[in-house]
């Protein structure tokens, strides 16, 4: 297993990210990891963001004395509206959603395919799970980009040939973003974009339960 | 015109039969009208089917609909959750039925439902498990699932205010599925924290017009879920 | 034929029609002669009115010096709005039709059969027609009345046993309302209500191109 | 932020090309965007095919757009009117195809397209000639008629108000179609007659948020189609 002092952090993935979003962009970040992108967008960047429960152009959570606890977002933190920001229902929410009107949706994951199959949002061993949006988001955007650890805490790889666990949405994942890596899905490959500082591309093939075209792979430039 | 007003929460939730199908609006804390689910609890309605985005947030509004029993099925979107942990006993227990809908479908069902429709193709759930058991139409070469309308006996929905004729607004992100589910039952009641005149809501900005209300009972305080953080 | 002057005139059919709705009911009123009804309609009774063209509760046209231009009829012509009514867009004004929110629809029609099957959207000799939101209304009004002449002005029936103009929607008409009388459409026959004065019950059979059930029917009071 | 504001009549409206599919908001006068539809007349841009509830009023927007021979194919639900005579000189004249769809369907079918889905069970038109070639599905012992989504390369639609960002709101009951048409096209163009600052809208009366918006022209004042009637 590689030394975890390489790993990229949270933030740092975060920061990859959020280096691939454009402006201009509309993007759904999932619950959990994604939600640290915001503080990495450039300043001058106008990216709107959406939340599945009806808003569109969620800010930054609120300062200390303007909580509204009627405006949160889809992981139920209090969160603000930006200027020109708008409510609607969840039949306009998901219309957005699944209509193509997102660039993007930044998504945690269990496993990612070879395919671009995603599961996120049931473990195997579980009687159940939790969708939520999770299946029209990834179902709907224009993009859909993966941020994850690059493997389970006992190691297994999450990226993988093919996927064992229940499918969230087949073939949608294009960009996969790890502790490790950057990984390009290809119709026909994995293509190793960029790899953490201190990591070669052979550790990450080695990490990977699928083949990795390593050829053009270069080493990701943190800033923090 | 007919007063829509009820004059007591007994009055307010008295359709709400045991065994009945009942909407309950609210996307977390927001928009969960937690004031019309304590008067269900406090009539001791059993056997109810719930159609609600998540499965309760500590003690109140529906995770206590189901703590004192009231709940033999639920039908939402995201069941595990910390705060959800009296729906997680009672289903270990086997004590109550769960469905999973993706939010999308869900929303969407309700609406098929209100707005007199059979059925609707999506993309949203194809080759996952929770196609499982439904009709797959193919449309250009692409596959859809055949989703179909679901119906409440009853929607409890929970809004800003209302004017005098049952004309609704909501309050930022607690809109999100009340306007959908106000369409969706054979009878909709509503919890606002204040009715005002009828004069007094733009008819372009009102939200929920007046013929999908069937009654709203006025709080006189506008709350937000007791289980809403502040983080 | 029946002698003329013992026809009901437009407005006293409207008056009819207006007899029969129901304090506290959503009421969709088709072009042309069902829009005389509201002048009818007692004025301590709440009737609102719905417009497919996305107003809930249509009010009578404007005072002079009052006028909307964007504010109309489904008949196009210029309209106010009641205290408490509201503006919807497309979708949702045809929600309120279809999915059972109006508590009747009164339409013009070609021909009614004696099952309920309303014509009211091209004459059989025309390339083309008109169906605005007649379809969808017809379809999901939870009573479909009809306001109509007897005859055309051919003399022949507009109520026949069986249809033989392009269908609106199939089974759908409970009432109908003419310048001759007015008729129940139950499951297996067609009752007559009442006739105009100066008619009998023979003479409405004899207008008519179905059978009808005439043992109780009565003679409309008319106030007008 | 992206600047979505048309600098000329000419900017916005030469994103539609010939043999396009073009939606166009309105009922009756209310809610067309005439100025636009006069800027494509300008273009002489041919093969249109259009999708409007009505088939034009007197010889100004739709009417003169089909009278300029721009337009090959129309889509509506109301051709037959004695105010649009234009058309009816031309389909006659066996210049102009026609497709009537009810009107219910017609908004769905495009709130179908911007939505993501893949179709719809409607009961509308059922035993009618409109349905025919289309596929009937029973659900629960009852037919409805499958439609398909219907999707624009362009919407051209009208509102009162737009703020920099792009939300609109509309006025009264020109809003009909224009709301829906916005969601179901690859482009969206808006004709309004003011635009106002980012923070000008209240965010709870927005009725067409900004992602839907491509681009908007703004014409200075607020004009009725040229065909509506006092009366």
């Amino acid at each position: 297993m590689t030394d975890r002092k390489y790993l990229l952090t949270r933030e740092q993935i975060a920061a990859c990210v959020a280096k691939d979003l454009e402006d201009g962009w509309l993007v759904n970040l999932g619950i959990g990891m994604p939600t640290l992108i915001p503080s990495y967008i450039p300043s001058d960047y106008d990216i709107m963001f959406h939340s599945e429960n009806g808003v569109v152009g969620m800010g930054p959570p609120p300062l200390p004395g303007e909580e509204e606890l009627d405006l949160i977002s889809a992981g139920k933190g209090l969160v603000t509206l930006i200027p020109g920001g708008a409510y609607v229902n969840h039949i306009d929410s998901f219309a957005i959603a699944r209509g193509g009107r997102l660039d993007c949706a930044v998504l945690g994951a269990f496993q990612v395919a070879a395919n671009g199959d995603l599961c996120n949002w049931r473990l195997p061993q579980q009687k159940s799970g939790s969708v939520g949006g999770a299946m029209d988001i990834a179902a709907g955007a224009k993009r859909v980009y993966v941020m994850m650890t690059h493997t389970t805490r006992e190691g297994d790889s999450k990226i993988i040939s093919e996927r064992t666990y229940p499918l969230t949405a087949g073939g949608v994942v294009s960009k996969v973003y790890t502790d490790m890596a950057i990984i390009s899905v290809e119709a026909n490959e994995l293509i190793l974009e960029a790899v953490a500082p201190g990591i070669t591309p052979e550790d990450v093939q080695s990490a990977t339960g699928a083949h990795l075209n390593i050829e053009n792979s270069q080493e990701i430039k943190l800033n923090l | 015109m007919k007063n829509k007003r009820a004059q007591s929460l007994e009055d307010a939730v008295k359709i709400v039969k045991d065994g009945a199908t009942v909407l309950i609006g609210g996307f977390g804390p927001p928009g969960v009208p937690e004031i019309l689910i304590d008067g269900i609890c406090d009539n001791k309605i059993k056997n109810l089917t719930i159609v609600t985005n998540n499965a309760g947030t500590d003690r109140s509004g529906v995770a206590r609909l189901m703590d004192e029993g009231c709940v033999s099925k639920l039908i939402c979107t995201f069941p595990w959750a910390k705060e959800s942990f009296v729906f997680k006993e009672l289903y270990d227990a086997g004590k109550l039925q769960l469905e999973i809908v993706p939010q999308g479908t869900l929303a969407e069902r309700m609406r098929t439902a209100g707005a007199g429709l059979g059925g609707f193709l999506t993309p949203t759930a194809v080759g996952t498990d929770l196609a499982e058991g439904k009709q797959i139409h193919k449309v250009n070469g692409t596959d859809y699932i055949l989703e179909l309308p679901l119906r409440g006996d009853v929607a409890l929905i929970k809004a800003l205010k209302a004017d005098k004729r049952g004309n609704l607004i909501y309050n930022k992100s607690a809109r999100n599925f009340n306007p959908i589910m106000a369409m969706a039952a054979d009878q909709t009641i509503v919890e606002v924290s204040e009715e005002v005149e009828i004069d007094e809501l733009d008819p372009e900005v009102i939200i929920t017009p007046s013929v999908f209300v069937d009654s709203y009972f006025v709080t006189g305080h506008y709350e937000v879920g007791k289980g809403s953080k502040q983080t």
